[in-house]
């Protein structure tokens, strides 16, 4: 049983110790699932960092105890507290792609771990492996433990991860987000796997994780978090049900839900928001005037796009790979449509053809009335340039960090021709920060001094100034925090609203779809697998995979929470 | 008796190896900057060549200690009756160390070979029109002229056996591609190559069958060419070599302050000179003077020889250790003029003076070409002239190089004034006027070197004479004369003799001759 | 506040980091001199006429038989240490940073190009750089001065030794230029920023030297003080090697091939003068660029 | 796998004609071979008949083609200067500069991995920045002055090793080495030394960057997080995930090595190929030159050859196939 009290966690900077993690208690029981949910900046990976005695160097435990059953964890030695680790505590990390080293076999790496911790032979390690694996479910273990792990699925290979965390039996496992890099089907998996190694093994899990879906699929007891300290913390029905700190209350609201849409989310505190939205009205004016006749829609006709595979042998062409795949739709002027689908399914290639970055191999793609030439055939100085717009997923990388917010913004003004003088325009970027949401002295700053959110908002505006007509937002929260991604969600909705712009919404999450979308188009390996209303996509769907992607998005059911709270 | 002398020092050495622990002892180990590059002694006409393949190869006649002429494979020579040229009377019972026997035959075989096209030292024989064998040991040589420096102009004419380079197909020397003799030899001299690897290292012994008394006590000799002086010195130092040629002139003290080690000084034969463009109309490299050249007024060329303070060039640059030089042959040469032993002094004031006479007070610049792999400390030299020059107002545009870039210039006529070294061949004072002071002439192949075209009529008339007096008082008057001349004109500015500086164990016995040559046969080991 | 730490976070790691400001000291102090050298030095090693044989080899003032006028003492040409330092380091100096600019003009230019444009463009700049690389620094400068004989007048030969030198090892250091701005570029093309502007269909030479270009300045930067420090270098070996300087224009390395003559002969410092200034300008050079690959890769701190 | 290393000797041969054209392009531009063929006293007339011998007076692209066609025969022409044939005399060479240049890399690496991988692992630590500080210095000083103190210190005035030279060397199928005899290792350690310095802080530098960066991956926090032993996880795991980095920066270098050894060689009169090389330099021996560039390059491009394979050896990515 893994007690904390009163930890603290703090890491000394130039200006004195930035405290961390303060005032955390928490007890994880054998075969508990203990859920540590919270926003970035929250620390409950500090949490995890500390128990397991990995925290980032310089990083220390200030005050506090730590004891796993009768063992006080701040007391080892170094090397004693490296001969826990492993065969004590383990852990899962993030990433399946980069927690195995790739230059070693399963079996190896299963294999030393097994003979850190016991004295056996490497032939009982092997058996020991294997089964295990068996019980993981990688079938036919005894062949494939000798692969490497880049000739695993990312699913698999978190198999194996976790796999080589319970190999040595340990009482505690952290898991630091364990399916937040997985496409849901994946997720469900690993998910039940945790639920009955939890079961099955006794053993405690700390789930650290920012979804709330996932903590109330699986969690027993959960722990809120927030800017290093516990917000809340009790079953997870009760938490999640009848919360009773505002902050979780604010975290539930945030939450989109998948059964049904509601039309703003109620945010807690906008960040910046304690200035004139008046002084927006210079931007929303100028966006207005530009808008002339009726919205704009884009229409795909049997589009292909290929790409050249690996190359293998001089001889043979190397096969081609399809990333879109006969893909048709039609975005109606002046609505969103939405795109969902699992990672590689193409969404991206679709934004990218749309914008000219990739060439369509076949099909056509219609803006408005006009065909759109595919690739470099686009000219450089081709209408759709400034008609269609983009808001990217990234928010760290789609602003030049070494541009000023002046700078990014008045480059599609002065680009486009809108307008000439210097000083008007930098005037009607201040005034468009000022419309989504931003302090328009922003203007003179860089955008390593905004948060994700901000610089966001910041992409939206700059989007906005090219005056385009058609809007893609790939991703655009998926980087972002749950609160903060409602608050994007809502600017997007009212500026569609305003300005009557036609959106093409991708997204892998079906809750932000089902949030934003009048229509929605569900996407597979390059191929529309189901298109239509959204209400009907999600109320009724008719491919298969529609459906069992609806079934394993985890959610969370506030109402049946609510109920169970009052059972 | 011979013979049996022979036998006994070969019984004698014999016995003194065995009873000397272990051969080291007369193992010399001996280094220089570079290798010999062929061991063909027709292909190439460079000294580290020459000198080399002399303790291997011999020629009719040979160098003494002291320079002097001496007999060799000829045991005497006398001008021919009747006609120019020189009949040589060959040593009998010579033989080439495969065996072979010496005759007339290899010497005539030698001469062709030497004289071919593919040799590079063909010009030793521009003289000659004709050579006839007159029995096995008698040979003549037919001069177009009367030729009293024959013999000595022969020196390193090295003879071959005639069978063995026919045999393996080295009849002709090798130019562009290599032939038996590049690698191989079969030398009447003292010493045969027992193995060589080009560049690095080259095994030397005695020749068993040498026909002369050996001097040398040596059992095997290994030499290894090191082109960089400091690592050189530091083999010297730390006793992996024995003897080393040449040393850097300021390492000298420090070779010396060292117990067990010692340096050999002497002059060479070379003197280091400044020359002029003399025909030019314009300076090439001035920056104010454009449309006249000040170096044909004498009395310019003799102001530049006044800024020049070869004391201090002397004391700083080489220790003390050159000889000032008068003319273009040190002291001892033959032919050197005593009457005209007096350098232009070191006069600042002289030298501004002369410059305002020639119309130039304020002084002119001018470009001054020398070379930086060539000479000892040339290019200090050359800097340190540059800076006396341009205390008198002699701007120098100082442009140093590497000499494989500096002859091609010289030929073009590319240069104000240059640095030359020339070291007389024959020894003998006419070999510089006949290269450097007559006036270029292409035809007859004289003032070849000459790259300023110092041109003198009565030089010109006189070298033909020289050329041809016997009698030595009336040559050297001939001599004299154009010494004179030369100085009053200063056709060249005359600086030193270049010092030879070798370093040595102590236990080294060697003889240092005035033309850098090493030989072996005077080598003993202590 | 993280703002204010972000901005100025180079500054305080400098101010917290000795070994980055004393050698920031010598650097500056030692390119100051070479900047000032004619105002600093008793006579100007160029000017014939300002020194004489005369004053040949004297020992510094602290060694016997010294002359105070030359505080370091003379080489053996009698040119005061002092002055033929500072006027070497400057030579070393425009040498080093003449070309380190070209080879960062070309260098930069080509791999942002060949980052930006990939495909077969990319291909070409690559395989040229192969083949830069498979002559090293030494054999191409070696091959630029000897074409450089063969072609250029003998007469321009002299007024260009400094040109066919800077070219020379500006030559053999594009490679490193070239091939790290095009790694970082490919990274870069794949961020958002750069596909906007592509969307946009702005120009590419916008989006190079606009967008990309200072976005990849930090490693760039790094580079180019290593560079410096090799550019020093090889000038010096090259000029060991005889194919440096002339020895009356003297360079750093130039002094010190000649002070080589004198390591036995007594006469010190006309070797370990100019070597211990060279040693000290590199280590400067090269802790400053330790100290700026810090500041430019946090995560190695 | 196949394509990848094709790809990689079309890529060669490419490198390798363009700089048989460089080096060709040499033989136009420098010096002049005829002054240098013949002795002060020959004339103007002889040494245009010659130049016209050679061949030299034919037009550019007749001699290159006459170069290419050739070298692809085997035939290296003759020298020059010693009237031998150049595939002979560096041929003869090539042992000395490859036993030189390949110890030189060999203390590198085993030197500087380790001190690689110790002042990642303690980057605070006063050895760390002893370490770091003194082969800063090492680099700082040109090659040249190293060497001369080595021999002074170690030559002449301690007396233990020499001065110059190979040492003892032993025949072996035509490969002269030295690595057999006692005095053949003790005369290649200073050069190898002094050639080893900057590619050992080289390597040093390299390992310890890509160790930090290593160590902070999620592998190797997972394999902390799983308690394998330290060594294990120092050695087995993050050494051997820095080697592809660092065995391309080696390969890139080690035709610097080879190159630099000319440096090296003229200061321990090392008979190697940069020896020779150098002595070409000053008597313009063209076809010496332009082959030792060839050459060269072809050890630049064989070393790259040699890294792919051992990017396939290392790691496993390159050479299973994905088995999904």
């Amino acid at each position: 049983m893994l007690t904390i009290t009163d930890l603290a966690v703090k890491f000394p900077s130039r200006f004195g110790d930035f405290t961390a993690i303060e005032d955390v208690d928490m007890v994880i029981k054998p075969g508990e699932i203990h859920g540590l949910v919270g926003e970035s900046g929250a620390g409950k990976s500090t949490v995890g960092a500390a128990v397991i005695g990995l925290l980032q160097s310089p990083g220390y435990i200030a005050h506090g105890s730590l004891t796993l059953g009768d063992t006080d964890l701040r007391t080892l030695t170094p090397e004693q507290a490296h001969a826990v680790r492993g065969d004590r505590i383990s852990m899962i990390f993030q990433d399946p792609q980069t927690s195995l080293n790739p230059l070693m076999t399963i079996e190896d790496q299963l294999i030393e771990t097994i003979q850190a911790h016991a004295d056996v032979s490497t032939a009982a390690a092997r058996q020991r492996a294997v089964d295990l694996l068996e019980e993981i479910g990688i079938k036919n273990a005894a062949e494939r433990i000798k692969a490497y792990p880049h000739q695993f699925s990312g699913g698999m290979r978190q198999r194996v991860v976790i796999a080589l965390a319970i190999c040595t039996d340990p009482e505690l496992i952290i898991a630091d987000e364990p399916t937040t890099a997985l496409d849901v089907a994946v997720q469900s998996q690993v998910l039940k796997l945790i639920q009955r190694l939890a079961k099955d093994r006794k053993i405690a899990f700390m789930l650290i994780t920012h979804d709330i879906g996932v903590i109330a699929q699986v969690a027993d007891r959960v722990t809120v978090m927030r800017k290093g300290r516990v917000m809340e913390t009790g079953e997870t029905a009760q938490v999640l049900g009848a919360p009773r700190h505002p902050y979780t209350r604010a975290l539930m609201d945030a939450v989109p839900p998948l059964d049904y849409r509601i039309d703003r989310f109620r945010v807690p505190q906008e960040e910046g928001a304690d200035f004139e939205r008046s002084l927006g009205q210079k931007a929303e004016d100028w966006l207005l005037a530009g808008v002339q006749g009726a919205p704009t829609g884009l229409t795909l006709q049997n589009l292909y796009v290929r790409f050249a595979g690996p190359r293998t042998s001089l001889f043979r062409k190397p096969e081609p790979y399809v990333a879109l795949n006969d893909v048709s739709l039609t975005v109606r002027p002046g609505s969103i449509m939405g795109l969902v689908g699992e990672s590689g399914s193409g969404k991206s290639t679709l934004a990218k053809a749309i914008t000219g970055l990739v060439k369509p191999s076949d099909g056509t793609m219609i803006l408005g009335d006009e065909v759109l030439p595919g690739g470099k055939a686009r000219d450089r100085h081709h209408p759709s340039r400034q008609l269609v717009q983009m808001v990217f997923q990234d928010p760290y990388s789609s602003l030049n960090s070494r541009h000023r917010i002046g700078a990014v913004l008045e480059e599609p003004l002065w680009f486009y021709g809108f307008v000439k003088d210097a000083d008007q325009r930098k005037e009607l970027a201040a005034s468009m920060l000022a419309l989504v949401g931003m302090q328009p002295d922003a203007i003179d700053k860089y955008p390593h001094q905004f948060s994700g959110g901000q610089r966001q908002r910041i992409a939206v505006a700059r989007a906005l100034l090219a005056r385009p007509r058609f809007l893609i937002c790939d991703e655009p929260t998926s980087a972002l925090d749950v609160s903060i991604q409602a608050e994007i969600l809502n600017l997007l909705k009212d500026l569609q609203a305003k300005f009557g712009l036609t959106i093409l919404f991708i997204s892998h999450n079906l809750t932000v779809v089902r949030q934003m979308a009048d229509d929605t188009a569900v996407l597979r390996n390059g191929k529309i697998e189901e298109i239509g209303k959204t209400e009907d996509v999600y109320e009724r769907p008719q491919a298969a995979y529609t459906k069992s992607l609806l079934a394993l998005t985890p959610v969370m059911q506030r109402a049946s929470f609510a109920v169970a709270a009052h059972d | 008796m011979t013979q049996r002398n022979l036998r006994q020092a070969a019984l004698l050495g014999g016995v003194l190896s065995l009873c000397a622990i272990g051969a080291s002892a007369e193992t010399l180990r001996w280094a220089s900057t570079t290798d010999p590059q062929t061991m063909d002694p027709h292909a190439v006409n460079s000294a580290p060549v020459l000198s080399f393949l002399n303790n291997i190869y011999e020629g009719l006649v040979r160098r003494g200690q002291d320079m002097s002429i001496e007999p060799s494979l000829a045991t005497s020579w006398e001008p021919l009756e009747g006609e120019n040229g020189w009949r040589f009377n060959l040593r009998e019972g010579v033989t080439f160390q495969d065996g072979a026997a010496f005759t007339a035959e290899d010497v005539m075989f030698s001469y062709q070979r030497a004289s071919d096209e593919a040799a590079d030292v063909r010009s030793w024989f521009a003289p000659v029109s004709e050579v006839r064998v007159v029995d096995d040991f008698t040979i003549d040589f037919v001069t177009t002229a009367p030729n009293p420096l024959f013999p000595d102009s022969i020196a390193n004419f090295m003879i071959l056996d005639k069978d063995w380079a026919e045999s393996n197909d080295a009849a002709l020397p090798a130019r562009d591609a290599e032939n038996f003799a590049t690698m191989n030899v079969n030398g009447t001299g003292p010493f045969t190559v027992a193995s060589r690897d080009p560049g690095v290292r080259t095994t030397l012994v005695p020749n068993d069958n040498w026909w002369d008394e050996v001097q040398h006590n040596v059992t095997e000799t290994v030499f290894t060419p090191i082109g960089n002086s400091a690592t050189g010195l530091a083999a010297l130092l730390s006793g992996e070599i024995d003897f080393i040629q040449p040393i850097p002139l300021q390492d000298v003290e420090q070779v010396e302050g060292r117990e067990g080690f010692k340096v050999l000084e002497g002059e060479e034969t070379r003197v280091i000179m400044f020359g002029f463009g003399h025909e030019h109309d314009t300076l090439l490299y001035s920056s104010d003077v454009t449309d006249a050249n000040p170096f044909t007024d004498p009395r310019v060329r003799l102001a530049a020889a006044h800024a020049i303070d070869i004391a201090s060039i002397d004391r700083v640059l080489f220790r003390g250790k050159i000889e000032p030089a008068s003319q273009l042959v040190p002291a001892g040469i033959s032919g050197f003029s005593e009457a005209n032993q007096d350098r232009p002094a070191f006069n600042q004031e002289r030298a501004r003076e002369l410059l305002a006479e020639a119309g130039y007070p304020d002084g002119f610049s001018f470009g001054l070409k020398c070379t930086n792999d060539r000479y000892i400390n040339d290019e200090a030299l050359c800097r340190a002239a540059a800076s006396m020059f341009a205390a008198v107002g002699l701007n120098a545009e100082l442009s140093t190089g590497p000499v494989r870039d500096y002859w091609p210039q010289l030929r073009e006529d590319d240069f104000d004034m240059y640095l030359l070294g020339w070291s007389p061949g024959t020894f003998d004072m006419e070999h510089p006027i006949r290269f450097l002071m007559h006036s270029q002439d292409d035809e007859k192949k004289l003032g070849s070197w000459n790259f300023g075209n110092y041109s003198n009529a009565r030089v010109d008339e006189l070298l033909p004479q020289i050329q041809q007096e016997i009698n030595p008082a009336a040559r050297q008057a001939m001599i004299d004369e154009v010494v004179a001349i030369t100085q009053e004109e200063v056709a060249y500015i005359p600086l030193y003799t270049q010092p030879l500086i070798w370093a040595a164990k102590d236990n080294i016995n060697l003889t240092q001759r005035a033309d850098n040559f090493f030989m072996l046969r005077w080598v003993t080991v202590n | 506040m993280i703002a204010f730490i972000k901005r100025y976070e180079g500054l305080w790691l400098f101010v917290h980091s000795p070994a980055a400001i004393v050698a920031a000291i010598v650097a500056t102090l030692i390119i100051l001199g070479a900047v000032f050298a004619p105002w600093l030095a008793l006579v100007n090693p160029y000017d014939l006429a300002s020194f004489s044989l005369f004053d040949g080899l004297l020992p510094p003032v602290w060694e016997e038989g010294a002359n105070p006028r030359y505080l370091l003492g003379t080489d053996d040409q009698g040119r005061d240490m002092i002055s033929s330092i500072l006027y070497g380091a400057r030579l070393s100096l425009v040498i080093g940073l003449s070309a380190l600019t070209i080879a960062a003009v070309l260098g930069v230019g080509l791999g942002l190009a060949a980052g930006y444009y990939g495909g077969r463009f990319d291909a070409i700049v690559m395989r040229i750089a192969d083949v830069q690389l498979a002559l090293p620094a030494i054999l191409t400068a070696l091959l630029i001065d000897g074409i450089a004989r063969g072609i250029l007048p003998a007469a321009v030969q002299q007024d260009l030794r400094v040109a066919v030198l800077t070219l020379a090892i500006a030559l053999s250091l594009w490679v490193n230029f070239a091939r790290t701005a095009r790694a970082s570029t490919f990274v870069q093309m794949n961020k958002e920023y750069v596909q906007a502007a592509i969307m946009m269909g702005q120009r590419p030479s916008r989006i190079m030297f606009v967008h990309i270009l200072p976005n990849i300045l930090g490693p760039l930067l790094v580079i180019m003080t290593v560079d410096l420090a090799s550019a020093i270098l090889l000038e010096a070996t090259l000029s060991f090697l005889g194919i440096g300087l002339p020895a009356d224009s003297p360079s750093l390395g130039t002094l010190i091939r000649i002070g080589m003559q004198f390591l036995l002969s007594g006469e010190w410092w006309i070797l370990w003068i100019p070597t211990l200034l060279l040693v000290a300008l590199v280590v400067s050079i090269n802790i400053l660029g330790d100290f700026l690959r810090d500041v430019f890769n946090p995560r190695l701190r | 796998m196949v394509y990848f290393i094709l790809k990689r000797l079309v890529q060669s041969v490419f490198v390798m004609l363009a700089v048989a054209f460089l080096a060709f392009s040499l033989f136009r531009f420098v010096g002049d071979p005829i002054t240098q063929m013949t002795g002060v006293e020959t004339s103007v007339a002889d040494q245009e008949r010659l130049r016209d011998e050679l061949g030299l007076n034919d037009p550019f692209i007749l001699q290159f083609g006459r170069f290419t066609g050739d070298m692809l025969q085997g035939d290296f022409g003759f020298s020059y200067r010693t009237r031998q044939p150049v595939a002979e005399m560096i041929a003869d060479r090539i042992p000395a500069t490859l036993e030189l240049g390949i110890v030189a890399l060999l203390i590198s690496l085993f030197v500087g991995i380790p001190a690689g991988v110790y002042t990642a692992l303690r980057p605070r630590g006063i050895a760390t920045q002893t370490i770091l500080m003194t082969t800063l210095v090492g680099v700082s000083i040109p090659t040249f002055v190293i060497g001369i103190m080595l021999i002074f210190i170690f030559g002449v005035q301690l007396g233990w090793l020499p001065t110059f030279g190979r040492g003892g060397t032993v025949q072996i199928g035509g490969w002269e080495s030295s690595l057999f005899t006692v005095e053949g290792w003790r005369a290649l350690l200073l050069p190898a030394i002094t050639l080893g310095v900057y590619q050992l802080t080289l390597t040093m530098r390299l390992v310890r960057a890509e160790m930090m960066e290593v160590m902070r991956t999620d592998y190797i926090r997972f394999a902390m997080a799983r308690g394998v032993p330290m060594q294990k996880l120092h050695y087995k795991h993050a050494l051997a995930n820095t080697m592809v980095p660092v065995i391309t920066i080696i390969g890139l270098q080690f035709g610097g090595v080879i190159a630099f050894s000319i440096v090296t060689e003229s200061v321990f009169q090392w008979p190697g190929m940069g020896l020779l090389f150098l002595e070409s330099i000053r008597f313009v021996d063209i076809p010496v030159m332009g082959v030792y560039l060839v050459v060269i390059a072809f050890f630049f491009v064989l070393v790259n050859l040699i890294v792919d394979l051992l990017y396939v050896a290392i790691d496993p990515r390159l050479r299973v196939r994905d088995v999904q």
